[in-house]
Formats: C-alpha cells, sequence, structure tokens
C-alpha cells in the first residue's frame, strides 16, 4: 500500500510542478499554451540523457532539464511575442503535434517510441533516494519562487501585460522580454518535472508528451483555477485522483472506466467554464475577459 | 522661451489609402499644455501613437530633446519620458489600485528592478504621492475594475503621475467627469505645469480646453489646420463650423 | 507520375478538408467563436452515416440524418455552451476549455456507444481504377470535388444574395447593419452554426466511404480546420477552404520530398510558419494583434 | 463493430462468474488476484476486451475444476495502452491489490512497468505485444507469444516459394516495426527476396492513399503490413482502395475482428501460432467450445495467449500449493524453470531461461471473413 501511495504521491507531485508552471504562463502572463508536454518532454529526455550517460544525479539532471527546456522555451515564446488569443493557442498546438513528431523520429535521443529504458532512479550526491522528496523539495522551491516572483515587480509586469498590454508598454514595460522570461520560467519548470519523471518512471517514451497530456495539464490549471497559487495543485489532484476514485465505483463496467474517466473530466471542463470560469479556487471576476 | 522638448515635423501616416495623419508639425514645451482640438477622426489619436511607436509613420521625423525617437518601440519611447494615458483607460483591470501605480514605477522586465532597497523605497514613496494626489489613498487595495468611472480616470492620471515623465500624451482624460472632479483633475494638471511638465491632451470640451490649455492645435482631415492661442482659434468662425459640424455634444 | 497521383489524392482530400475549414471559418467569421468542438459535429455526422447505411438506409437517406444531425449538434453547443459563456463575457480561453471539454465528451461517448476502433461504410465508389498509366482515381475523387465545388457555389450565393447571408458576414464587421436587417445576433449566430455544422457532413460522409472513421477522427479534422481558417486568413471563407485545399495538397505531395512519416507534421509546420512570419493568413487583412 | 459486440459479451460473461466467485471466498481463503493490464478504454480498447475473453474464461474453468484451494479473481485496470497510466496501475496492483500474477500487453507499457514487477517480483506475463524487446525484461516478465521476429521469419520461406520476392514495408515506427524492418533488410535477401521499399507511418496516421502511391511506386509482389490495432484495417482499406493489388502480409496482429470483417481484408495472409480446435488434445477442445458457447464466434489467438497465461498461472500455483509452498513471484519462476514443459491449449508450451515461450507457427489467409491455414 506505502508503495502504491508513494508513487501516486510523486507523480501528483510532478503534476503538481507541471500545473503550478503552466499556471505562472496562464494565468499571470495570458499566454495560452497548449504545448506544456512538449516542455516536460524535453525535460524528460535532457533527465533520461544526463542520468543515463553522465551520473544519475537528480539535481544535476534538473538542472540539465530545466537549462534545455527553458533555452527551446523560445519556440514558444516566439509565437507569443508575434500574436495572441485564439492564434497562439492554434500555434501551440502546432508545435505540440510537431514536437510529438520529432520526438518519435529523433530515436538517437528519445528511443522514438520505444522510449529509454534502464533510467536510474534518482540519486542525491551518490546516495539513492525516492522520487517522493525529491520531487516534493522541487514543488515547493517552484512554487516559494512562482510566489515570490509574482508578488514581485515581474509579476505586476506579467500581470499588467495580461489585463493590457497596450498600456503596460506605455509604461515602459519591455512585453517581448517578459513574455519571453514568463515562457522561460514555465517551461523551465515543466522540464524539471520531466527529469522527475524520468527518474521515477525509469522509462519514458514519447507516449507520456502528446497533446493529451498537454490537455491533461492545462485542465488541471483551469479546472483548479488560474491565477491563484493553490488551484492548480487543486486541479492536479482531483484530476489523478479521478481514475482511482472511479475504480471504486462498482456500477461503471470495467471496460468503460477509462471512457467514464474521460467523459467526467471533459464534462467537468465544460461544465466548469459554464458556471464557474475561474476554476474550483480562483475568485469569480477572473473569468472574464481580459482587455 | 525654452527649447521644446518634443518635437514632430511633417508626421505622416495612410491606412489603405486613406491619410489619417498628413504632414502634421507639432512642438511641446516644458510647462506649457497644447490641446489638440478637431472632430471625430481628425487623426488626434494616430498622432500620439505615431509619436509613441504604437504606430510607424509613412514620413516625418519626432525629435525628443533633439534626438529621433522615430522606430523606437513603445516601451522605449516611454522610457525616455513621455507616458501617455488612454482614451478607453486600459487599467490593469484585475489588480489592486495600487499594484496598478506601483507598476508604473517599475520598468525592468527582468526578475527584479535595479537600484536595490533604496530605489524600491522611492517608488514605493512615488506611488503614495501619486495616490494622494489623484485622491486614491483610501482606495489603495480595491481592484482596478471595481472603481467608479472617475476613479477610474483619476487611477489612470495616477499611472502617469508615478511614471515621472516629463511629456504627458493624454488621450480625452476629463470626458464624462463631473464638475468636481474636472476640477480636481484641472488641478493637477496646473501642478503638473508647474513642476515643468510638457502636457498635451485631446479634449473635446472646450470648457476645459479653455482653462487649462496654453495652445491650441486644431486638427482636420490629418492636418494642422491652425495653432495658437486658444481665444484665438476658438474664435475662429471657419474652424468652429467645421468642429460643431458633425457634432452636437462638444458643448 | 508520382508526382500528379499524390497530387490528385491530395485534391481529393483537400476538398474535404476544404468543406470542413469553410464551417469553422464561417462560424468564427460570424461568432468569434474559435469553435474547438468542431471536429465532434465531424464525428457525429460520420457515425450517423455509418449507422443508417449499415441499418440499410438508401444513401440519400443517411446523408439527410447525417446533416441533420451535425446541424443540431452545432446548434446545441452554441446554446447550450457557447451562449451561457458568452452572456458573462468569458473570455476565448473559456471558450476554447469548454468546447475542448465536448470534444473528450463526444469521442468518449462514441466509443463507447459505437464501438471503438476502425469502421467503413462499404462502397465501390472508393475502388480506385487506373485512369492513365500508374495514376489512380476512383469516383470518389469526382464525388469530393464535384460535391465541394456545388456546396461552395451554394454558400456563396447564400452569404452574396439572401439577405440572412450578407447578415451573416456583417455579423461580426458592423453589427449596427444588423438592425436594418431586422435580425437578432443570436439568430445568426445559430444561423452560423447550423450552416457551419452542416457543412462538415458531406465531408464525414466520404470519409467513412475512404478512409473510414474512428472515435477519435474529430481531433484530427479539428486541427485540420483551425490551420486551415489560420493559414487562409481569418474572415475569409474563400482563404479557409482554399487553404484546407492547400494543406491536403501539401500533406499528400510532400510524400514526394520526405519520408511518410513526416506526413503529418506538414500541414503544422505550414501553420506555424504562417503564425510567425505572417499571421493575418493569405487572404486575411485583420491582424491578430 | 462485432469486435465491440464480443467484448461487451465478455464483459457480460465476467459478471456472470463474479457471484460464484463472492460465494468461494466466503468458503475459502481470500482469492488469488491476477491483475490485467490492458486498455479499456482509447483507440486499443478493441484489444483491451479481447484479451480480457481470454483471461476470464482460464479463471472461469480453474473456478469450475477446483484445482487451486482459493478462487482466482481478475483485477482489471485500465492503461490506455499507455506507460504513465500503465505505471500507477501496476503499482496498484502489486501493492494495493496485492496480485499475484499480472497479465500485461503492448510493447511500451511491458517496458514500462517490468521494472515495478522485478523490484516487486512479480511475475508478469504478455500474451499480446510481440516487440522482440520484451525477451528477457526482467526474471519475472515471461513472454507466451512468440516474438514478432519469430512471426516474420516463419513468413520469409512461404513468400519466397509463392514468388513473392519483392517486399514493400508500411511500418509503425516503434520497435516492432523497426525489428521487422531489420528482418527484413537482413533475411530477406538471404533467402532470396528483396526490400524494395519501407514505409514507415506515425501510429496516429489516417491518410494512407499517398503512401499506397509511393508502394506502387516500388512495384513489390508483396506488401507486408506492421502495424496494430484500429489502424491495421485503415492500411489495407486504403491501400486496397488506391490501386494496391498485390497480396497483403502481415503477422499475428492483424488476428482481431476488425480485421476480419473488413470487406478488403479478404486474401489477407498473416502468420499466427497454430492452434487446432477441432482436433487436438482436450484442453484445447473444451477451450474452443465453450469459448464458442460464450461469444458465438471462434476464438483468436490473443484470447488463446491469455487463457493460456493464465492457465499457466493455476498449474504453476497447483504445483506450490502440493508442497505447500507460498505462491509468489520467486517460487512461480522456481516452478517454471523446473517444469518447463506445460498443457496448454494448442499442445505442449515450452518456455526457455528468459520464460519466453516457444510455438508453431501457421500461415493464414483470411477467406470470407475466416481464417483459413494455408502453410
Amino acid at each position: 500500500m506505502t508503495a502504491y501511495l508513494t508513487n501516486l504521491a510523486s507523480l501528483g507531485a510532478i503534476f503538481c510542478i507541471l500545473a503550478a508552471t503552466l499556471n505562472v504562463a496562464v494565468g499571470y502572463a495570458g499566454i495560452f499554451s497548449v504545448a506544456h508536454a512538449v516542455f516536460f518532454g524535453l525535460g524528460a529526455y535532457a533527465g533520461a540523457q544526463v542520468s543515463l550517460l553522465l551520473v544519475p544525479d537528480a539535481l544535476l539532471a534538473m538542472l540539465a532539464a530545466a537549462l534545455v527546456s527553458g533555452v527551446l522555451s523560445l519556440c514558444l515564446a516566439l509565437p507569443a511575442l508575434r500574436v495572441r488569443g485564439e492564434y497562439f493557442v492554434a500555434a501551440s498546438l502546432g508545435l505540440q503535434m510537431m514536437a510529438v513528431t520529432l520526438f518519435s523520429e529523433a530515436k538517437t535521443v528519445t528511443g522514438g517510441i520505444g522510449g529509454l529504458t534502464g533510467i536510474p532512479g534518482p540519486r542525491l550526491f551518490g546516495v539513492e533516494v525516492s522520487t517522493l522528496p525529491v520531487a516534493l523539495g522541487a514543488l515547493a522551491v517552484i512554487l516559494l519562487a512562482t510566489a515570490l516572483l509574482m508578488r514581485s515587480s515581474f509579476g505586476r509586469t506579467l500581470q499588467a501585460i495580461r489585463d493590457a498590454e497596450s498600456a503596460a508598454e506605455a509604461l515602459g514595460k519591455n512585453v517581448a522580454a517578459a513574455k519571453a522570461l514568463a515562457v522561460a520560467f514555465a517551461c523551465a519548470g515543466a522540464g524539471v518535472a520531466g527529469a522527475l519523471f524520468a527518474m521515477h518512471m525509469q522509462f519514458v517514451n514519447v507516449e507520456s508528451f502528446t497533446l493529451d497530456q498537454s490537455v491533461l495539464i492545462m485542465a488541471m490549471v483551469i479546472i483548479g483555477g488560474t491565477g491563484t497559487l493553490w488551484g492548480p495543485l487543486v486541479g492536479a489532484v482531483i484530476l489523478l485522483s479521478l481514475p482511482a476514485g472511479l475504480a471504486f465505483l462498482p456500477f461503471i463496467p470495467s471496460t468503460e472506466v477509462g471512457a467514464v474517466q474521460q467523459v467526467i473530466y471533459g464534462l467537468a471542463m465544460t461544465l466548469l467554464m459554464i458556471f464557474r470560469p475561474a476554476g474550483l479556487v480562483g475568485d469569480l471576476s477572473r473569468g472574464k475577459s481580459h482587455a | 522661451m525654452t527649447a521644446p522638448l518634443l518635437i514632430c515635423e511633417g508626421l505622416s501616416r495612410s491606412f489603405g489609402g486613406v491619410k489619417a495623419v498628413a504632414g502634421v508639425s507639432l512642438s511641446l514645451t516644458a510647462g506649457m499644455v497644447t490641446a489638440l482640438v478637431g472632430p471625430n477622426g481628425a487623426g488626434k489619436t494616430t498622432c500620439f501613437n505615431l509619436i509613441t511607436g504604437n504606430l510607424r509613420a509613412d514620413a516625418g521625423k519626432a525629435m525628443l530633446r533633439g534626438q529621433s525617437i522615430m522606430g523606437l518601440k513603445p516601451h522605449q519611447v516611454a522610457r525616455q519620458g513621455v507616458a501617455r494615458s488612454f482614451q478607453d483607460l486600459r487599467l490593469f483591470t484585475h489588480m489592486s489600485v495600487r499594484d496598478n501605480v506601483l507598476a508604473a514605477t517599475e520598468t525592468s522586465a527582468w526578475f527584479w528592478q535595479p537600484g536595490g532597497a533604496a530605489a524600491r523605497r522611492a517608488r514605493e514613496a512615488a506611488t503614495e504621492e501619486a495616490l494622494a494626489r489623484t485622491g486614491l489613498t483610501a482606495l489603495a487595495e480595491a481592484r482596478a475594475m471595481d472603481l467608479a468611472y472617475a476613479e477610474r480616470k483619476f487611477l489612470s492620471m495616477a499611472r502617469i503621475l508615478a511614471a515621472r515623465a516629463d511629456i504627458w500624451l493624454l488621450d480625452e482624460p476629463a470626458s464624462g467627469l463631473d464638475l468636481s472632479s474636472r476640477r480636481r483633475f484641472g488641478e493637477l494638471l496646473k501642478e503638473a505645469r508647474r513642476q515643468g511638465v510638457a502636457i498635451c491632451l485631446i479634449e473635446h470640451n472646450l470648457d476645459v480646453v479653455t482653462e487649462l490649455a496654453d495652445r491650441i492645435a486644431f486638427l482636420d482631415q490629418g492636418k494642422v489646420l491652425a495653432e495658437g492661442e486658444p481665444e484665438a482659434i476658438l474664435r475662429d468662425p471657419k474652424l468652429a463650423a467645421i468642429y460643431f459640424g458633425d457634432r452636437e455634444d462638444a458643448a | 507520375m508520382l508526382f500528379l497521383q499524390l497530387l490528385l489524392q491530395g485534391l481529393q482530400v483537400g476538398a474535404l478538408y476544404a468543406l470542413t475549414a469553410a464551417g469553422f471559418a464561417l462560424i468564427f467569421g460570424a461568432t468569434r467563436i474559435f469553435h474547438f468542438a468542431h471536429g465532434s459535429a465531424f464525428t457525429l455526422a460520420g457515425y450517423t452515416f455509418l449507422f443508417t447505411s449499415q441499418a440499410g438506409w438508401p444513401w440519400y437517406l443517411g446523408g439527410l440524418a447525417s446533416v441533420g444531425v451535425a446541424t443540431l449538434f452545432g446548434i446545441g453547443i452554441y446554446w447550450f455552451v457557447y451562449r451561457p459563456i458568452q452572456r458573462h463575457e468569458g473570455s476565448f480561453f473559456t471558450v476554447f476549455v469548454a468546447a475542448f471539454g465536448v470534444g473528450i465528451v463526444v469521442q468518449n461517448l462514441v466509443g463507447m456507444f459505437a464501438g471503438r476502433g476502425f469502421a467503413s461504410v462499404d462502397t465501390p465508389l472508393s475502388r480506385a481504377t487506373e485512369v492513365l498509366p500508374d495514376v489512380y482515381l476512383a469516383q470518389v475523387f469526382w464525388v469530393a470535388i464535384g460535391l465541394s465545388l456545388v456546396l461552395f457555389l451554394l454558400l456563396t450565393l447564400f452569404l452574396t444574395r439572401h439577405h440572412a447571408g450578407v447578415a451573416l458576414r456583417a455579423l461580426h464587421q458592423n453589427p449596427d447593419l444588423l438592425r436594418a436587417y431586422g435580425l437578432s445576433s443570436t439568430k445568426l449566430s445559430l444561423l452560423a452554426f447550423a450552416v457551419g455544422s452542416a457543412l462538415v457532413a458531406p465531408a464525414a460522409m466520404l470519409t467513412a466511404m475512404t478512409s473510414g472513421l474512428n472515435e477519435a477522427i474529430g481531433h484530427h479534422v479539428m486541427l485540420i480546420s483551425m490551420a486551415a481558417t489560420i493559414v487562409g486568413g481569418v474572415g475569409s471563407l474563400r482563404g479557409a477552404a482554399l487553404a484546407g485545399l492547400m494543406l491536403g495538397v501539401a500533406e499528400a505531395v510532400a510524400l514526394s520530398f520526405v519520408d511518410t512519416q513526416w506526413a503529418e507534421a506538414v500541414s503544422f509546420l505550414v501553420l506555424f510558419a504562417f503564425i510567425i512570419f505572417r499571421p493575418s493568413g493569405i487572404f486575411g487583412i485583420a491582424q491578430a494583434r | 463493430m462485432s469486435g465491440m459486440n464480443s467484448g461487451r459479451r465478455a464483459l457480460l460473461g465476467g459478471l456472470a462468474v463474479a457471484p460464484f466467485v463472492g460465494s468461494a471466498r466466503a468458503q475459502s481463503a481470500a482469492p488469488y488476484i491476477v491483475g490485467t493490464l490492458f486498455p479499456m478504454s482509447g483507440p486499443n480498447a478493441e484489444y483491451g476486451s479481447v484479451f480480457t475473453a481470454g483471461a476470464a474464461l482460464a479463471i472461469q474453468h480453474i473456478n469450475a475444476d477446483g484445482i487451486l484451494r482459493r478462487p482466482v479473481r481478475i483485477q482489471a485496470e485500465d492503461t490506455q495502452a499507455l506507460p504513465q497510466q500503465a505505471v500507477v496501475a501496476m503499482n496498484k496492483l502489486v501493492s494495493v491489490d496485492h496480485a499475484h500474477y499480472v497479465l500485461s500487453a503492448f510493447t511500451a507499457v511491458s517496458k514500462a512497468v517490468a521494472p515495478v514487477g522485478d523490484r516487486a517480483r512479480t511475475v508478469m506475463v504478455n500474451g499480446g505485444a510481440v516487440g522482440p524487446d520484451l525477451s528477457g525484461l526482467s526474471p519475472y516478465f515471461w513472454n507466451v507469444i512468440p516474438l514478432a521476429h519469430l512471426e516474420t521469419q516463419a513468413l520469409l520461406p512461404f513468400m519466397i516459394q509463392r514468388g513473392l520476392k519483392r517486399v514493400a514495408l508500411v511500418y509503425v515506427d516503434d520497435p516492432l516495426g523497426d525489428a521487422i524492418l531489420g528482418i527484413l533488410r537482413t533475411s530477406l535477401p538471404a533467402a532470396g527476396g528483396s526490400l524494395v521499399g519501407n514505409f514507415s507511418v506515425p501510429r496516429t496516421a489516417q491518410q494512407f492513399a499517398p503512401v499506397a502511391a509511393r508502394i506502387r511506386q516500388t512495384r513489390p509482389d508483396a506488401v507486408y503490413i506492421a502495424s496494430f490495432g484500429a489502424q491495421q484495417s485503415q492500411i489495407i482499406k486504403q491501400l486496397r482502395d488506391n490501386g494496391v493489388s498485390q497480396p497483403l502480409v502481415s503477422y499475428s496482429a492483424m488476428n482481431i475482428d476488425s480485421v476480419r470483417n473488413t470487406p478488403e481484408a479478404e486474401g489477407l495472409i498473416f502468420t499466427t501460432q497454430s492452434t487446432d480446435f477441432e482436433g487436438g488434445d482436450a484442453v484445447t477442445r473444451r477451450f474452443a467450445t465453450d469459448f464458442k458457447a460464450q461469444h458465438n464466434a471462434d476464438p483468436g489467438t490473443y484470447q488463446v495467449n491469455y487463457y493460456n497465461a493464465v492457465r499457466l498461472f493455476g498449474l504453476l500455483a497447483q504445483s506450490l500449493e502440493r508442497e505447500n509452498a507460498e505462491v509468489n513471484g520467486e517460487n512461480l519462476r522456481r516452478v517454471l524453470l523446473a517444469q518447463r514443459e506445460f498443457d496448454l491449449v494448442g499442445g505442449k508450451g515450452r518456455f526457455d531461461d528468459l520464460g519466453n515461450m516457444s510455438a508453431a507457427l501457421q500461415i493464414t489467409e483470411i477467406r470470407g471473413g475466416r481464417l483459413v491455414k494455408i502453410g
């Protein structure tokens, strides 16, 4: 039982990191990315390769993953600076689809669909550790950084850009730089989550980094509540425990459990947007359109 | 008379064959209020957009303290000391009043602002001062979207005050204000003028113009038709005909 | 010859893309709703056609049923999902998430009730014969091209001649014009959703006959329609249709230059390039910013 | 469509077993848990129903025969054929349900869960995936299905003999496809044929008409299809629709309803394990008869494999119960390696040191929606 719970908790922490970092882009900077799984994947591959080729050190793997994802986040920052709204969502969708093809084809780095196996578990300074404390530590650091940043001038800048980009510009804010930084921060965080994921699963393949995964992460943020510190975490925990919770409902035929679960989370997304667009934690005014 | 802070010469811009601004020349001097007056669609806001870099000019130039600001991005122009307001305000609606103003004092997009604690205290002081001057101190924690109309207008002014710019471009800052608010707004403007800010405002209310403006530039169809003392311009029957021709609510 | 073959195949697929894209563009142009559940209308229409033909209905009745289901879905989603969201000024992202949720629900319900996996309508129309040395063409090619042309002609006539069509075009640009026509914007939005969704039905039927259906097919349709709308230039129906055609051709013709596994990425590469370098699209005037 | 129907029937069958299990549980000790890691939703859900049907029948037989002191019960976990879900599910099976035996499927899923089962020393048995990299994943990871390289090897002599020397390959870009590509590249020329073209397609691809055009260009004698799931029928139909009239050949993944029911699949040749349901031994006949009675359809290879996987558990656990040893991974493995040979559906199944079962292969052709043995 404990192993099962530890495993779930580790995955939970990893997805909390993903949701929390995506929230920086979506909730604070108004950059609605549907490509978060791409950077999750980049981090996972980077972390896995560091562990496989160099040393299986968790910190090093996370650092490398954050670097790789952060730097390549430029692919996302570029359209974010050019277009907004629906166009940007479309661009990030395009990026997501292309990335999946690339992940499948760049077999020397990613192992393609076959994936990378035998990734060593996490170690800290040569000592084997469980993923959970490392993941919780990373989550805490990222949450703290997010909370501090969002309360700082940088957070104000992002929110100002989200609410009224032209006014922020007119007050001397370098919108391009701020957006690029926000995207880099969010993607680097996704990279850290990726490295943890790779070390925890000891196996990664492209199927964990598809559009469905991106949508799941996005649903976590939305259902929990954008632009709040805790909302995304609530969303992540709810969506991750949904399958386990449904498994205990006896009247659902076991062959349909997966579909029922998908229907529930689809319905939850739709109904929430109709009746409580701010999410479960967010305040109600936040769902309204940003000028 | 001191040298003008901002000089525009022959600014032009057309949209799909229509000349929105056709060769506008304008100069703004420290401690002077210039009003841009003219019927709707005369190109007043476009002029602002050309100066601030929100639009590229087809021709002409704009010099700030002798340096060209053509081709600069909006935030770069802003950092040179040009602050502007928008007709539709564009407040940071989900942020508190204080954060709206504080954001105006911070120009670095990096994770932190330069200058350390001393600079931070200075920004906070500027914020509190701007809030006090606009009468918003009591509302500092309220969210911008929850403010009343007049309070929003003053918040827009507070952002400009806090930005410490020496050129203000104000797009209909007094429109829709009741009499007492308008008076307070007038005081704000006069004080800024005393401190040597060069102000340019787009205004439809001729009472406000007469009360506050030192000079008037009359725009129609993208051109400056006349420029000079308010009394002289407003007394010109030809301009009045143009001005009132398609507007009845101006008075 | 390979090039000609690929070009023809690209045209056939592209004609279907054009139809779905035109529907998407019509809805977006008139209502400003980025209808991410557009693919669901396609799925539902396709499966309706499949079931009716399995039940032995003649094709025209099945086709009618399929158009009806798509139209009802379009009207339903506007009335029950988009309109309530728009009433409380939901941002575009709220709309996007809600639509995506609908897409997931439809996909899984179809999977539960219609079975998962591949299904197709068996017809001799899709069997290709050699028309030129080494160039194979099925009758369905002519059906696809002909049907698309006829539907576009009808759509163009409707949008330029019929007063409701004209109003539809004007809906976004000039709401004042609506009052002159005595139409409410809600009614027009419903009309846009009805017409736009009905347009996917023929494409869904032809897909059921050619490449076949599965419950997840709506996903791909939605992505392509969206890509075509943006590449074509938002607000331009012609642009969307042309871009849809172009994407179909690009996917096929790309195979004479690149390996087969890259074909799918081609559309998205085109989309991405357009967003970065020409966000207003081919025919677009309105800039995204 | 009928794949779905048989799935639903399998489900009903499973429910029918449940009361029996419940009463048995009341009488004796807690049941043995056989966990399943099958896709029950998503694009590969068809397989999940098929696999479950085989395993459920075996459990029914074991419980009815009373060969074990404790009843056996299925604990189904949905993986959607995705590795991440699979690892969560495997962890649940191992540490919450304390599964004694886990049935796995799909290459990526199997590779992902293998480390978890290895750590927990829980036996995992694959009867569906044929990726060659599944061999030797862990001492506790066994295969009751001949892996793909064996199948492809078995097909080559037949093809050469039929004069199908120029072969074009359409393959999904995964380890399975890569393995088949590798074999065709090396063994085909050695056997006297040649690989005239290879076309990899993404898993999610829907349009194969352009691929068909490329294939026609290579003027092959036959086209080998190495895909799985819903995509297979789409490939077959679109190749046929677009002027590829050459024989289509493939491997055992084609043995599902949706393929058999695709009219264009007529004449498709593929390898499967050879199972003689009419003649043969008692185990096989009983399986075939009862399966037909329950599902009103002939059993397929996968049902055989997962029946065998569960039956293997029954036999191994029986031995352990006799010697009063605990039924756990280590002991199961010990007995497997000690006995090596078991009476399974289709005849004797032999296991090698790595836990891979070898089985006789046959070549079948689809004629009128049914499999006909042709070699």
